[in-house]
This record gives structure tokens, sequence and C-alpha cells, in this order.
């Protein structure tokens, strides 16, 4: 889990890159990493690009860091979705709570455009 | 087992009687046309009442030593019993299967002699 | 169900033949997608796609068939048999997979006898409508092929009658069925067009609308018409099926999920609160018909929502369990004491199922289902439910256990049917809810006398 | 009707095939049920005829590597519309985890167990004390 911070108009925006499997084994630690990362900036980007299979702990996971992004007046957007994933978010309803963008550039670039006046 | 086999011009047609197994085998393969690997044959199949694996195992080895020397098998009249030995291996696909000795012939006639 | 035969006129042997070729290269996509399922059983709209070629024969005044193909056709025959069902002769032979038209007419020489016959090449999809007499086309048609496709044609051999009017021939189209996609897109097509164009099963008399036997719809289930629904199906509280939704048979979809445009084939369980959309589901496998992408569902959680199952009741269910099976052990005490040495001295009742029920000690023994006896105590330490999936199942997500939730519900039994209810039950039954299982499982058990308990 | 056995010994001997395999047959056809089409029973006894053929060539093959052939034993056990057959030997044991044969390799032999196990409903395969059993069962 590769996590970087870009700052675009002055919001910093934090790029987690996801690894390949996202289970029961590594949901956790998403979750307690995804904790550090709301201490610097609710504003978050998941790229999804290189994630491959994820079960009902991963999508947990996720959604409970969106949950506490949304606390915190963040959000949480995902990017790069295969078609196997995506299909994963799409049956659970998972997909209506997130903004998806096809790559992560666009994700962080959409945080900077919504601070537009 | 009993064969018998009558010999024509672009082939031989063979008809087997009674069982084909391990014990019937080894005459099977030793009938002339049979034996000789360059021969096409019509193999007539409505008086085989039984085929077990090595009698299977005794045509495929033929037929694979025949096309090699550009001949072949047909077989006709397989009856239910013997179609169902031929479907579980998969061997069908390996052979020409006529339901009749005279199409069988007739094909051998026209169409394998023009190869 | 299958339509009663059309009476070709004049004399039989010269009525018209059908010849139906299907070869292995044109159906391996679905042995890779389907492994366990022979290509021409694939249920297009819950009917099994042979029997649409068969309609269409017997629709074209055929009343013998041979099925040909270069790969097994075994279980074919056992599900087909001679084809008494549908009035027609049915029989099978096999081809090479570099036969043409002209090898297999000559293969099957003594069945043609001469005839005209029609010949069904190919893994294709015929659009008919069976209110159309195609019994003309086939008559009056030019020998030769008289619609094609990427996958297979339909041509006819032998001479035509000369046409008596100047009515034009039916039109006729046939699609490839080379890809889930074009297997997805040609069970909507049949869901669109309704029943009233192909045969379809189902007692459901309302149009868009096919039901099969035993569906269990709960009150709050709401069905958006064009559905097809197969036999043994659920449907739970707050289901939304449909609009165009094709459910198999052997399926339940659990509280909350919606499924449209979407197809779930046979043995599927649909968890909670899920949402399918345009997408083919065959047991724990998601496919999106259009990319062809598919996710194997690993875990039995995701099933059910993204809300994990509490194992906060464990306790309280193994309490009850084990009561359950502390009285079972008092009540069934007495028979076993007094039946057990009995039937061991007669040798009836070995280590297994009573299987003979000839006597009236047997009778009573299987009645009271004392075979379970001595599985009983293991409850107690807590290593086996009361009741949950059959005893000797140990997969993940199993509670294995004395009597198996199947056994109560009286289940159709096959390997996958009662797997899927076992896992249902596992998911939703409370500890109380299981004291009622118990009871049924203990009435229903016995009356299932060949159904081979031990497997 | 409650179970029954019937045991046969034969010579280890191939001229013996057919003499095995006709009296698995007739004892199978012994199941013929009203209730069942004609078909049907006949299938039922065609299986055994099968079975028994594959399994005593089997054994009897293996005997050939031995000095002096082994006799066969076959016991039948009649259940009420099951019908199960073990056959001992005490040659060598055959290999039980051959591969099915890829027909595209023109494959003379290894069809036997392939056979078995798609005419027969169980099929298990046990060695004890140098005795090679099968135990095979269909129910008509």
């Amino acid at each position: 889990m590769a996590f970087r911070l870009e700052t675009q108009n002055g919001i910093t925006i934090g790029i987690a890159e996801l690894d390949e499997r996202l289970d029961a084994e590594n949901s956790k630690a998403l979750q307690k990493a995804c904790g550090d990362w709301q201490q610097q900036t609710p504003f978050l980007v998941f790229d999804c690009t290189k994630l491959d299979f994820i079960d009902s702990s991963g999508l947990g996971a996720i959604v409970s860091c969106l949950r506490r992004s949304l606390e915190k007046n963040g959000d949480l957007k995902l990017a790069g979705l295969n078609a196997k994933v995506s299909m994963v978010f799409e049956l659970t309803k998972a997909k209506k709570l997130f903004s998806i963008f096809s790559n992560a550039s666009d994700a962080a670039a959409s945080f900077a455009a919504s601070r537009q006046p | 087992m009993t064969i018998t086999e009558t010999t024509g011009s672009t082939h031989t047609i063979v008809t087997i009687c009674g069982t084909l197994d391990a014990s019937t085998a080894p005459d099977f393969r030793n009938s002339p046309a049979i034996a000789d690997p360059s021969r096409t044959v019509v193999i007539d199949l409505d008086k085989m009442d039984f085929l077990d694996s090595s009698g299977l195992g005794a045509l495929v080895g033929v037929l694979r030593r025949k096309q090699e020397a550009n001949a072949t098998i047909l077989l006709s009249c397989m009856n239910p019993p013997v179609r169902k030995v031929f479907d579980i291996t998969g061997t069908c696909k390996l052979f020409h299967i006529f339901d009749d000795t005279d199409a069988a012939n007739d094909y051998a006639a026209t169409y394998l002699r023009g190869r | 169900m299958p339509q009663p035969p059309l009476r070709h006129p004049g004399n039989h042997n010269n009525a018209m033949k059908t010849l139906i070729a299907i070869k292995e290269q044109h159906q391996s996509w679905v042995r890779d997608a389907f492994p366990n399922m022979h290509p021409l059983l694939l249920p297009l709209c819950n009917k099994p796609f042979i029997e649409y070629l068969i309609d269409f024969a017997i629709l074209a005044g055929s009343r013998e068939i041979r099925l040909l193909s270069d790969g097994s056709l075994m279980e074919i025959e056992e599900i087909c048999q001679t084809g008494s069902r549908w009035g027609v002769e049915l029989t099978y032979a096999n081809i090479r997979p570099e036969d043409g038209e002209r090898e297999l007419l000559h293969k099957n020489r003594k069945f043609c006898n001469g005839s005209r016959t029609m010949i069904l090449n190919g893994y294709t999809f015929i659009d008919y409508d069976k209110r159309l007499d195609y019994r003309v086309l086939a008559n009056h048609s030019a020998t030769g092929p008289i619609a094609s496709c990427s996958t297979g044609s339909i041509a006819f051999a032998g001479s035509p009658e000369p046409a008596a009017d100047d009515n034009p021939l039916p039109a006729l189209r046939i699609t490839p069925l080379d890809s889930l996609r074009s297997c997805y897109h040609i069970a909507m097509q049949i869901l669109e067009t309704g029943a009233e164009r192909y045969v379809l099963p189902g007692y459901g008399s309302e149009p868009g609308c096919a039901i099969g036997r035993n569906v269990a719809i709960a009150k709050t289930a709401e069905i958006r018409k064009p559905v097809s629904i197969g036999n043994n199906v659920q449907l739970l509280p707050g289901t939304i099926i449909g609009p165009m939704a094709v459910i198999g048979s052997n399926v339940i979809i659990d509280k909350g999920s919606s499924i449209s445009g979407s197809i779930i084939f046979d043995n599927t369980y649909i968890g909670e609160q899920l949402e399918i959309e345009g997408r083919i589901a065959s047991g724990n496998t998601l496919i999106d018909p259009e990319s062809g992408a598919s996710v194997a569902m690993e875990d039995p959680h995701l099933l059910t929502g993204i809300h994990s199952a509490t194992n906060s009741a464990t306790l309280l269910r193994k309490t009850i369990h084990a009561l359950a099976a502390a009285i079972l052990i008092l009540l069934q005490a007495i028979p076993v004491i007094i039946l057990y040495p009995l039937l061991r001295l007669q040798g009836k009742w070995k280590n297994g199922p009573i299987t003979q029920q000839a006597g009236l000690a047997e009778t009573l023994a299987a009645r009271l289902s004392l075979d379970r006896f001595p599985l009983l105590p293991k409850v107690l330490l807590g290593q086996l439910a009361i009741i949950g999936s059959a005893p000797r199942s140990n997969s993940p997500g199993c509670r294995p256990a004395v009597f198996s939730y199947a056994e109560a519900e009286d289940w159709p039994v096959t390997g996958s049917d009662a797997a899927i209810v076992e896992r249902y039950h596992a998911v939703h039954s409370t500890p109380f809810n299981d004291i009622g299982m118990t009871i049924k499982a203990l009435i229903n058990r016995p009356h299932k006398r060949n159904a081979g308990a031990a497997a | 009707m409650n179970s029954s056995n019937i045991t046969i010994t034969l010579p280890g001997e191939l001229r013996f095939i057919r003499l095995a395999s006709k009296i698995a047959s007739n004892t199978a056809s012994l199941f013929t049920e009203t209730r069942k089409t004609e078909a049907e029973n006949w299938e039922f006894a065609h299986a055994f005829e099968l079975a028994v053929s594959e399994a005593f060539t089997n054994a009897v093959v293996h005997a050939k590597k031995q000095a002096a052939p082994q006799p066969v034993t076959i016991t039948f056990t009649l259940e009420e519309r099951k019908l199960t057959l073990a056959m001992r030997d005490s040659n060598v044991p055959f290999s039980t985890r051959t591969p099915s044969p890829d027909p595209e390799n023109y494959p003379e032999n290894g069809y036997g167990l392939l056979l078995i196990r798609t005419v027969m409903d169980t099929v298990t395969l046990t060695r004890e004390n140098d005795t090679n059993i099968i135990t095979m069962s269909k129910t008509l």
C-alpha cells in the first residue's frame, strides 16, 4: 500500500495505491493505515488499478474508511476499478456510495475542481 | 467371435460376429485385411453383440496404423451398447461411422479412392 | 412443456427427417464457462437448448430426428431417451469433427431413406414462432441452405414438392450461440418476445410471467414482468424480480435483493440486499455478459452482503442444541435399549442408516430415527449441532449436525440442492427455529426410504 | 427381500473373460422390473457385463506377469434394488490413478477404468493382504 500526498488548489489529497488482494487477511491493516492517513487529510483517493480481488471484509473496510472521511467533511474516491472489482461494488450497491474515476489523477483533480469558486 | 472378409477392388468388408474383448482381440488383429495397414476396411458391426475396452483398443490401434499408411476404417451398423463404449471413451470422433454397410461401401469406393 | 406432435400428412416413411449436427468446436465456450453442464442442455430462458431444436424440427413436420455429435451424447440420451416425450423418434449417432453436410447425409443414409431431410447444423439459435407453419418451408424450399450464420446453418436435402401457390415462404433467422454474450441476449430476446412464440415451461398462465412448481413468493416480494422462474425457488421478503429476469431452478433470492435484466442459473443462492442488473449469476460466479469478466465469490459472506453475520448467538445456540439433544436422548433411550440388540443380532443395524424396513422393529427404529442416536452425545459436548448441514459435510460455512436442514425441509435431495438449503438456513435460522426444524426433520426423515441417506 | 451373497471362483485365464461377464449380466438381468422399460433393464445388465469384462481383463493381464495364474473370485450381493459385485484376485496390483486417455493420441489401452466408473454408480479399489478388491455397485 503505497501512500502519497498531493496538493492541488490548496487542498491536500492523499492517494493510496491498493495491493492486488483485499480480503480478511489485510483489510484490518488497511483500516488502521487509513486512520493514520486521515490524520493528515480527509480527502482520499484509493487507486485500485492493481486490485484484482476483493471480498466482503475488504469491501467493509473501504466503506468504513469512507464513513470516517465523510465524518471529517472529506470524501473517499475510487479510481481504476477493473471489471471484476467493479462488479462486486455494483452487486452490493456499494457503488452508489462512491465517486468512481477511471484513474487516480482524475479523482484527485475532482477534489480541486469542487473547490473552485 | 467369427470374422468374415469380403475383398473388393478398393477395400475389404469385414464382418465381426460375436464378441470383441481381450480373448478375441488377437484373432481380430491377425485377420488378413485388418493386419494389412494399407488396406481400407469397412467393418460391419451389425452382429457384434459386445465390445469392451480391449476390443476398442485393438480397433484404435488398427485405425492408427491404417491411417499412417493412408488407409482407414469405416464402421457400420453400430448398435447402442457398442456405440456407448465409443461415446464414453471419446473415440467416436476418430472413426467414420455409418448407419448402413452399403453407404459405407459407397463412401469407401468413391470418396476414399480419390485421396 | 412438450407439445403434442404434429401429424405429417402422407406416408410415414416419406415424412421429413431431421438431422441435428452439433460439433464440439462450437460448444467449447460453454464447457469453459459451465464445466458441469452439457452444452446441449444450456438453458435459454429456463428451457434447454436442445429442446428448441427438437421443437423446431417438429414444427417443420419431422417425426424422426437424429442427433449427431463428435462428442459424447450419453448425458443427452439419458435425458431425451427415445423422444417419446415429444411424440417423435429420437436416435443418436456420431460424426467426425471435419464432416460436412455431404458426409452427414452419407453416414446416415439408411435413416434419411431418400426422404426430404432437414439439416440443423451447428450451435445456433433458431428464431422460430410456434404459431407459424414451417411445414410449408420444409416441403417447398429448394435443396441447399436456407439460413446460415457464423456457427451453423439450416439446409434441406432431397427434392422439394412443387409450390402449390404463390404464398411466400416464412423467413427464418438464425443467430450464432457463440459466447456468454449471445447466450444472454438470446435469453433476453426470448423473454421479451414472450412464451407465445416459443414453447416455454411454467404454470403461469399470465403472459410474460412463467413460474414453475414449488415456488415460494413472500408477500412483500415484487414481480415485474416479464420474468421466467424455474422450480423450487424461494423469493424472500422485499425482493424485486424483474423486469427481464430469468431465474433457474433451486434458487433462493434473499431479503431485499433485486434482480433485473439478468439470468440466475440453477442452484444459486443470492444473498441479502444485493442488486443484480445485466448480469449472469451461476453458483458463486457473477459474470458480465458484455465484457465476459467474471468474479467467483470466494467467501459466502459476500453473498450475504456487507453486513457480516454475527457470532454472538453461538453460545445460546450451543446451549439450546445441547438441551434438545438431552431431551432426544431421554426419549430415544428406551427404544434404543430394546431395539438395538435385537436388530444388531439380525445384522440389520450396522454403522449407518437403517435401510431395510420390512419388519416392525426396523420400521419403528427408522421412524424414530434411532440410527442417529450415537451422534447425539456429540451435541452435548458441543462437537455437533442438533440441526445444520449433513453429518459428514465439513466444508467451510457449514455446520455439521445430527440432522440436516435439507432433511427437515424434505427438499428434493440431490447434492447441490440440499447444500443450498443448508447454507441458507445456516445463515438465517435462529436457535429457536432450529428446534422446530429438528422436529420437522424427525417427522420427514424416515419417509425417504431409498434416498441413500448415507451419501 | 434380505440381502444374499453368491460367490463364484474362476481360473484367471483370458478364455474365462466371456464366462465371467456373461455370469454378471445374467445375474443382473434377474433384477428386471416391470416399472422400468426394457431398455433400462437391458442397460443394467449390459453395465455389469462391460464392467466385469474390464475388471477381469485387468486381473488376468496382470496375472500374466506371474508364474502361475491366480484364481479370480467374484461375489455378488443382491439387495432390494441394488446389485453389488466384488472381484478379488491376488495378482500384482494395477495402478488406480491412471488418467483418462486422450483420444487424439489414439491410445490402445487405458479405457477400462473409465468405462467401469462411467457405467457403475460406485466403484472402489482396495488392496488387503495381497488381495486386490474392486467393488462396484449399481441401483436399478
